[in-house]
């Protein structure tokens, strides 16, 4: 890799975009059941904006966001966070991923609605911790100096 | 028959598709371009499965209130998008993988040429 | 709660596991060998608990998110995924704790917790695919389960992620061929269930997707199987793998496509559709005998004895083939018998491999001698007895598959199975009998050699005993199922045969 | 060598050009896989999701509804293999940070 230059353009640009391509994945995420999207593609751009930082900024500065050792954690919290919510459901007498039976709310199609959301939120956390880990994983591994 | 040709062309580019990645995997000497045909064969895979799912002058699967949800006709059909997006992170995963194998042989030979690579690996000791 | 939902609890137990390992050993490592370990052990007691249960009170199906089967995704405990997911979970049990030395010794300490969480993943994803009755659900924990493998082939020799990138293409070619052969049959029938696809596919006969869709999960499962002509990656990944590794992929890895083979082709297709309809039978109990014979001649020319067992697997693989091939009780009950066999012999045979590399730094065939034997003893015997099953002598277990597969080659009237069947025993005992050859005649007369390697291990001696025990639990094992056989095969096994078979009393 | 892998390509070309003979054309909203009932009579999974997705989950979009609710498990199995990609980059990769850090100690 060559010598990192500052060019300004770059930096401002991306700083500016990084934080509208997190809330947008934010809003896909949480939209999912209305419009087209869900957990994976709202993780994905959350793990873009990050990423975006890290190529603009430098991965010194870039890793004050999101550290990278975070990264294996989280995604197993999120892929946790699905996981407990089907245990949940099973605990409380349904079977694995029997969202009805987890009480949010009195109705049972209400209840699939909030386990919808609460594994999306799962989803999105988990890929976005990975793809970033990933990132981190890989240019690490670039045999550099 | 041109009702079957209009019918089932796409599914003979799809599978053009998929010859051309096995190509890539099969034949082509470099790691990297393995990888990039196991990414063809993999989106053509998709493609293939998001196309048995079209049906003519229907929507994209989310509910519109004009319609109503009894005609089935009126959506495009929900599952196999749902399973692709499955296996759009499954090739993704793969690859991931593929590079971190890519970059640990880069490390240890030097070479991701693999005729180079046998040849490298046939002289190393142990 | 447990009887309700036990098909689900040996995959779910794992992927639990797997998924708390990285958060739980973020700061205290030791604690990951630990969490696996007990994860394992309870997944066995479950598994073998669950054979029990099946066998009383027949099969248990399980509904995820409460739908059912077109709907939602089933999870079917019938006595042959039983059977299978005991045989995989004990085995890995045994080899889990005779890993926790030889990783210690092959990886650094901040690699164990990855290690372990993709053990644990890789388990889940193989009890996941025998345990489920979709399949789509199959393609995905299939994935799962190949991908840890990949990243466990890969931490081992310096050539280890040459060999893991081998079998990344291929079994990635593997796995799609298999999602466009699930396609294929979802075109022609709009189903992913199995047991729907049963009820349906007598309906559709012999359309030409179907047959294709037959054609590409074979070969996809063919290549996770290392059935014949597919086994290109096996060799180098085995050898390559570290001593876990290996021992763990080689008696359960190949038998998980063993046995989709069976449920793809017995309980989906059914008999007549695979005989009479479109002969795939015949044709891989041929490419089986194919295997015997050339993985058995392969396996003579090794040094290495990682490499020569797995050549040795491929030829074991091809016993499994042949049997599923035969299409007669005897055969299947041949091939379920040497999916168990095998197992515990491949783990038994790569545990010593283990042994010998742990104690003596290598494991070249030609360098071992009598000292080899004085100061593993106990390796040796239990290496001994692993190879006269391997070769099929009478008291052991290796004896009575061979013995069923033969008597199906018979019924069948293929003679030439059963010559293969013969002709393969003689060279099986060829290749173990030099190597047993070695250990107990060939005196000790390289005393500079023999002081350098001794020099490396340390002074002579036996292994500990954490990973003695194991060793010789597996080869004691090999006799008791041996001795027990007719209680396996009666008790179990012919409850397992399908329905067109089980009216033909072997 | 070359020649058999050409071969081999075009014997997959020409096994998959005679599958397709028997596939329903692409697009016809009448074909087996969008009918209300399979060919045995059981029940056709793309039109339960289409028609009662509303009213069993209360949500709209019927690719969320699959991937989260009537195929959960899938989904569960989907992040488990990201997961698994993450640990296998840790595991290859991750390895001057600790050699460098037993140096720097």
């Amino acid at each position: 890799m060559t010598q990192n230059e500052d060019d300004p353009i770059i930096t401002l640009i991306s700083s500016i975009v990084a934080p509208f391509i997190m809330l947008f994945g934010l809003y896909v995420i949480f939209h999912g059941h209305y419009s087209p999207g869900g957990g994976f593609q709202g993780g994905t751009l959350l793990a873009a904006g990050i990423i975006l930082l890290r190529l603009a900024l430098g991965s010194e500065l870039g890793k004050k966001q999101f550290p990278s050792r975070l990264g294996t954690p989280l995604g197993s919290l999120g892929v946790l966070i699905y996981y407990g919510t089907g245990l949940a459901a099973l605990l409380l007498g349904g079977t694995f991923l029997n969202y009805a039976f987890i009480p949010f709310t009195r109705l049972a199609s209400h209840n699939r609605y909030w386990g919808i959301l609460s594994i999306e939120f799962g989803v999105g956390l988990a890929v976005m911790a990975v793809l970033v880990a990933i990132y981190d994983d890989l240019l690490e591994g670039e045999p550099r100096v | 028959m041109s009702e079957f040709l209009v019918g089932h062309y796409f599914y003979w580019f799809v599978f053009l598709l998929m010859a051309i990645g096995l190509y890539g995997i099969v034949l082509k000497r470099n790691l990297i371009k393995k990888v990039i045909g196991m990414s063809i064969f993999q989106v053509a895979i998709i493609l293939f499965f998001v196309a048995s799912a079209s049906k003519w002058g229907a929507t994209v699967p989310v509910l519109d209130p004009k319609l109503g949800a009894a005609d089935t006709a009126k959506y495009i059909n929900p599952l196999p998008h749902c399973l692709m997006l499955t296996a759009i992170v499954v090739g993704v995963a793969t690859s991931g993988v593929a590079f971190a194998l890519i970059i640990s042989i880069w490390r240890r030979f030097k070479t991701l040429d693999e005729s180079e690579l046998l040849e490298k690996m046939k002289h190393d000791p142990d | 709660m447990i009887p309700t939902n036990a098909p689900a609890l040996t995959p779910l137990l794992f992927l639990f596991t797997g998924l708390f390992i990285p958060l739980a050993a973020f700061k205290i490592r030791k604690l990951a060998y630990w969490l696996a370990l007990a994860a394992t052990a309870a997944a066995s007691a479950a598994a073998v608990s669950n054979i029990f249960r099946v066998l009383d009170g027949g099969a248990i199906h399980y509904h995820f998110g409460g739908w059912l089967p077109p709907i939602g995704i089933e999870y079917v405990l019938d006595p042959l995924s039983a059977f299978v997911t005991s045989v995989i979970n004990v085995i890995a049990l045994i080899v889990l704790i005779h890993a926790r030395r030889t990783v210690e010794a092959d990886l650094p300490e901040g690699k164990h917790v990855p290690y372990y969480a993709l053990v644990m993943l890789m388990m889940a994803g193989f009890n996941g695919i025998v345990l489920t009755g979709d399949f789509f659900n199959v393609y995905v924990f299939l994935e799962i389960c190949s991908l840890a493998l990949y990243g466990l082939v890969a931490v081992g020799d310096r050539k280890s992620p040459v060999a893991a990138f081998r079998y990344l293409v291929l079994g990635m070619i593997g796995g799609c061929f298999y999602l466009l052969g699930v396609g294929f049959l979802y075109m022609s029938s709009g189903s992913l269930n199995m047991a729907d696809l049963k009820a349906i596919l007598p309906v559709l006969g012999a359309r030409p997707e179907v047959i294709v869709a037959l054609a590409f999960m074979l070969l996809g499962f063919g290549l996770k199987m290392a059935l014949f002509p597919l086994h290109g990656w096996l060799p180098d990944a085995y050898t390559y793998a570290p001593t876990a590794t290996s021992s763990l992929m080689a008696p359960i890895g190949t038998k998980i496509g063993a046995y989709v083979l069976i449920r793809i082709l017995y309980f989906v297709f059914g008999l007549t559709f695979i005989t009479k309809t479109v002969p795939v039978a015949a044709i891989i109990a041929w490419l089986g005998a194919a295997a015997i014979l050339y993985g058995s001649i392969q396996a003579m020319a090794q040094d290495e004895l990682k490499r020569m067992l797995a050549f040795s697997s491929v030829a074991q693989v091809g016993y499994i083939g042949l049997g599923i091939g035969l299409a007669n009780p005897w055969g299947l009950v041949g091939a379920l018998l040497h999916i168990l066999n095998h197992g515990l012999m491949k783990a038994c045979l790569f545990l010593v491999a283990g042994n010998f590399r742990m104690k003596l730094g290598h494991s070249r065939i030609s360098r071992l001698d009598q000292e080899a034997r004085r100061r593993m003893p106990w390796t040796t015997a239990a290496f001994t007895l692993a190879a006269l099953s391997m070769i099929g002598l009478p008291p052991t277990v290796g004896f009575f598959s061979k013995w069923y597969l033969a008597w199906g080659s018979i019924r069948n009237g293929s003679w030439v199975f059963l010559a293969v069947i013969l002709v393969s025993s003689l060279l099986n005992a060829v290749y173990f009998f030099r190597v047993v050859e070695r250990l107990y005649l060939k005196p000790a007369d390289r005393p500079p050699q023999a002081e350098k390697s001794g020099g490396a291990a340390g002074g002579p001696s036996e292994a500990g005993p954490s990973m003695l025990i194991p060793t010789l639990v597996l080869a004691v094992a090999l006799l008791a199922a041996g001795l027990l056989n007719a209680f396996i095969v009666k008790g179990v096994l012919l409850k397992i045969l399908p329905p067109g078979l089980a009216g033909m009393n072997p | 060598m070359k020649v058999v892998s050409y071969l081999i390509l075009a014997a997959f070309c020409g096994l998959l050009i005679y599958a397709s003979t028997g596939f329903p054309n692409r697009g016809d909203a009448r074909a087996v896989y969008n009918r209300p009932a399979s060919q045995a009579g059981t029940p056709n999974a793309p039109t339960h999701y289409i028609q009662k997705s509303k009213e069993e989950m209360n949500t709209d979009n019927m690719v969320t509804t699959i991937l989260a609710d009537y195929r959960g498990y899938d989904t569960l199995g989907e992040e488990t293999v990201i997961l698994t990609a993450g640990l296998i980059c840790f595991l290859l990769l991750r390895k001057e940070k600790e050699k460098n850090r037993h140096d720097s100690k």
